[in-house]
């Protein structure tokens, strides 16, 4: 039987669609299902995060790197403040660092679990995205008792934390790790191991290495790959050294190494690896010591620039500053991870049909508000 | 940073002329001339020592309403695990450095926003377009001298409103 | 006898009323403000491009025909199950026959391929999505 | 006295046909996932498990043609205005706007420096109900949409307007 062509259409999956997980235009030309082409056009959130960052000084930028990449706000606010330290060297005391730790683990954790729920959604599963955020609740709750805020928590300061951790911290979450570890078991009973998401996302999505490099993917899509690059492991920062958790990589169990369901599979892995870390930190954290101790008169780092990279739930979160000894900075750049991710959108989701490529880019896990920044 | 010598040093004789050395001795960062840029990009992707196969991050950068423009390349090697930032210095009036992304493909959408936002013309860049603008956005934005323009078709664009501060 | 006609008739009457009303309710209720805008073509806030008269793909048509063969078969077995009780065996042994025939029908589709997708043109593709042009060359 | 009179409190057995109407448009109030930015991630957990927003009647849906009430959840930008406008229109009568969070009220934290961001929802499509907060909590959200409810029960579709 000959190839028939049929006539191509041009579609949009635009600004406003259930599964682009925000506000991400596709603008795709397919035959009716097979795609022939597809553009990313992203833009529809530029909030002027760097246009912002010239105007305010180095502490009013820090709820701006909070709503850039809204689901990991510890993690991205952890970025920019370890950058401005190194900037001006300050030591900072030996608690605030395990609570940074804790804290920005918490967040991945969180991070994650919105990220598999709403993969279950796209690829057409409701209620593991109920238990997930279920879960996602009690770690909002703990990040509530500390600093007050849900989402976006403006906690981590240049040289310390806003708050210390409050009385029952540590208990209330040695009794939630324990609980979230037989949840996780029940999330693969549910999700992972489930035929028909095996069906919808093994061997679907291929990234195959060195096209994942070569488009600067990182992050879990990266290791997903089968690429060993953790930032924690392989350019420890803070004290991510002194932790014992190892990098789970994508290995093809259900399908070939690269594929969606690996994708899926080591972020639900990172999840158990995260669980370790916090343990680790809460049996070494030193019971005592002021958190706002370090914390310097005025944050004016000298001249000169630095280009620091830290291990956001998306990949590698890059801050390139540029002071200029005013207590404002003359350029703040975000080297947002989904970014990259995104742009290896096209290369590897051509040819798909319609419904693989909602399921490729629910596994990518993009945030719009970092990617559009 | 001893990477830097190494790589200033291969530089030289490879390409005499090309590296400007920077002046203060601990910084970590070569400035180099934006004419062989592109043969440049090239040889520090296959040198069997360098092998820097991921771009990181290009970042445009205004240094004052006088200064001109600079574009800055942050590269890093998975497999050596070491990384060098790579400066081209532009001037004002009509800024262009030849593109990078037929050497790494993730460099495409990076120089993509360095245009969208500087100006920066990438000669050689197949789809240069603005990245996150609308395409008929007028002015770059990031650029120290930027006015923020009053109305966006029919949407005022109010800087402040009154009583505000 | 003229009562099961009756009956028949009575269905067929509420039927109708109640169809009409509840539409009537609808029209007369609702409110009805038609702009040009609200009536533009949804496509995810874009404007839609291209028209939507092409030619759509064959493959489209081969499968709306086996389906509608399934579904019509299903059709007959209603009656045949709210009778089924009282006609005994030899009823259940000729739907055994006309199930076994569609049976052979759609393991027949089902070998030549017509239920899948059948164009794939995958740049990375593995395992059940090779590239189906690389067998074909 | 009759079987009937005085019988019942002010409740739907005597009511209008108004305050009928108007009180089964108010409890199934489907809202329109408009998720932009760090809101929607707020109202994904408003929907999910912990605060239901399915026990107040409201069901999530994608398409403005089965939806009532727009939730603009996050940062509407420039380059989005114009789609707002235009999902706006195609949404299907009698419709309304919620605007969650205060860069949906008046561009928020990014209103001083934000060229392409747009100075309030409310310049582009007419707002009934303003939620502050940034993100509002669950909590404010469902207090916004029930304060929505109760505008929709005191509206009189019937009657003339004077």
């Amino acid at each position: 039987m000959g190839l028939v062509h049929a006539d191509e259409m041009v579609l949009n999956i635009g600004p406003q669609h259930p599964s682009t997980h925000g506000v991400l235009r596709l603008k795709v030309k397919t035959d009716g299902e097979i795609i022939s082409e597809i553009t990313p056009i992203i833009g529809y959130l530029h909030r002027c995060f760097e246009k912002h960052c010239e105007n305010l000084s180095y502490e009013q930028v820090i709820p701006f790197t909070d709503r850039c990449d809204y689901i990991a706000a510890m993690n991205n606010s952890l970025g920019y403040v370890l950058a401005v330290e190194k900037m001006m060297d300050i030591q900072i005391p030996e608690r605030v660092e395990y609570i940074r730790v804790i804290m920005a683990e918490y967040n991945r954790i969180a991070s994650h679990l919105l990220a598999l729920g709403t993969f279950g959604l796209d690829v057409g599963a409701y209620t593991p995205f109920l238990y997930m955020f279920r879960d996602r609740e009690r770690i909002l709750d703990l990040f509530e008792i500390t600093c007050g805020a849900r989402l976006l928590y403006n906690y981590m300061w240049v040289g310390g934390v806003s708050h210390d951790l409050p009385v029952g911290f540590v208990e209330a979450s040695y009794k939630f790790l324990d609980e979230l570890e037989t949840n996780m078991n029940e999330y693969h009973n549910i999700l992972s191991y489930n035929k028909i998401f095996i069906e919808r996302s093994a061997d679907i999505g291929i990234i195959p290495k060195d096209i994942a490099i070569d488009y600067g993917v990182t992050g879990p899509n990266l290791r997903g790959s089968g690429v060993k690059w953790d930032l924690r492991k392989d350019e420890p920062y803070s004290i991510y050294d002194r932790f014992k958790f190892n990098v789970p990589v994508g290995k093809g169990l259900m399908g070939s190494v690269g594929d969606c369901w690996d994708r899926y599979w080591v972020r639900a892995e990172e999840m158990k690896e995260s669980v370790k870390i916090i343990r680790q930190a809460l049996d070494k954290m030193p019971r005592k010591g002021d958190v706002h101790e370090a914390l310097p008169k005025k944050v004016r780092p000298p001249k000169g620039s630095i280009y620091f990279r830290t291990e956001s739930p998306r990949g590698d979160l890059g801050y390139y500053i540029m002071s200029d000894g005013k207590p404002t900075p003359l350029r703040v750049k975000m080297r947002s991870p989904a970014f990259t991710s995104l742009s290896a959108l096209s290369e590897i989701s051509t040819g798909w049909m319609l419904s693989d490529v909602l399921v490729i880019l629910g596994s990518l896990d993009i945030v719009l508000g970092e990617i559009d920044r | 940073m001893i990477i830097n010598q190494k790589v200033s040093d291969i530089f030289q004789d490879k390409f005499p002329g090309v590296v400007i050395l920077p002046e203060e001795p601990h910084n970590d960062y070569i400035q180099i001339q934006p004419e062989k840029w592109n043969g440049l990009a090239k040889f520090i992707k296959t040198d069997s020592e360098l092998k820097f196969d991921s771009c990181q991050c290009i970042t445009g950068i205004d240094l004052g309403i006088e200064e001109g423009l600079e574009v800055r390349y942050n590269f890093h090697s998975m497999k050596l695990k070491h990384k060098i930032e790579i400066r081209i210095a532009v001037e004002r009036k009509r800024p262009s450095v030849p593109s990078v992304e037929q050497v790494w493909r993730g460099a495409d959408w990076l120089e993509r926003e360095v245009y969208d936002m500087y100006g920066i013309r990438f000669k050689g860049h197949r789809d240069l377009r603005r990245m996150l603008l609308p395409d008929d956005w007028k002015g770059w934005p990031l650029r120290k001298d930027y006015k923020t323009p009053n109305i966006y078709n029919g949407m005022k664009v109010p800087k402040v409103r009154k009583g505000w501060d | 006898m003229y009562r099961d006609f009756g009956t028949v008739f009575l269905f067929v009457i509420i039927g109708a009323v109640l169809l009409t009303v509840a539409l009537l309710l609808a029209k007369l209720l609702s409110p009805a403000k038609p702009s040009k805008n609200k009536l533009s073509t949804y496509e995810c806030g874009e404007e839609a491009e291209g028209s939507a008269w092409v030619t759509f793909n064959i493959r489209y048509y081969v499968i709306a025909l086996i389906f509608i063969i399934f579904d019509v078969e299903v059709l007959f077995l209603f009656p045949w199950a709210v009778v089924y009780k009282d006609l005994g065996w030899l009823a259940f042994i000729e739907m055994a026959i006309f199930l076994l025939v569609l049976i052979i029908g759609l393991i027949y589709v089902w070998k030549k391929g017509d239920l899948n997708w059948v164009k794939y043109n995958v740049k990375y593709g593995k395992g059940r999505y090779l590239n189906i042009r690389e067998k074909e060359a | 006295m009759g079987f009937l009179e005085e019988r019942f409190e002010d409740n739907i057995i005597t009511a209008k046909l108004d305050q009928i109407l108007s009180w089964a448009r108010s409890t199934s109030a489907w809202y329109f996932q408009f998720g932009l930015a760090c809101c929607a991630i707020e109202m994904m957990s408003t929907a999910a498990s912990r605060h239901d927003l399915e026990r107040i009647g409201m069901m999530p849906r994608s398409s403005p043609r089965q939806a009532d009430v727009m939730i603009v959840a996050g940062t509407v930008t420039l380059k989005m205005a114009t789609r707002v406008k235009k999902l706006y229109d195609q949404m299907a009568d009698p419709k309304y706007v919620i605007s969650m969070g205060s860069c949906a009220n008046s561009g928020g934290p990014y209103s001083r420096a934000g060229y392409h961001v747009l100075k309030g929802v409310d310049q582009v499509i007419p707002v009934d109900v303003y939620i502050p907060g940034c993100p509002p909590r669950p909590e404010s959200l469902i207090e916004g949409l029930l304060k929505l409810q109760d505008k929709i029960r005191k509206e009189r579709p019937l009657t003339k307007k004077k």
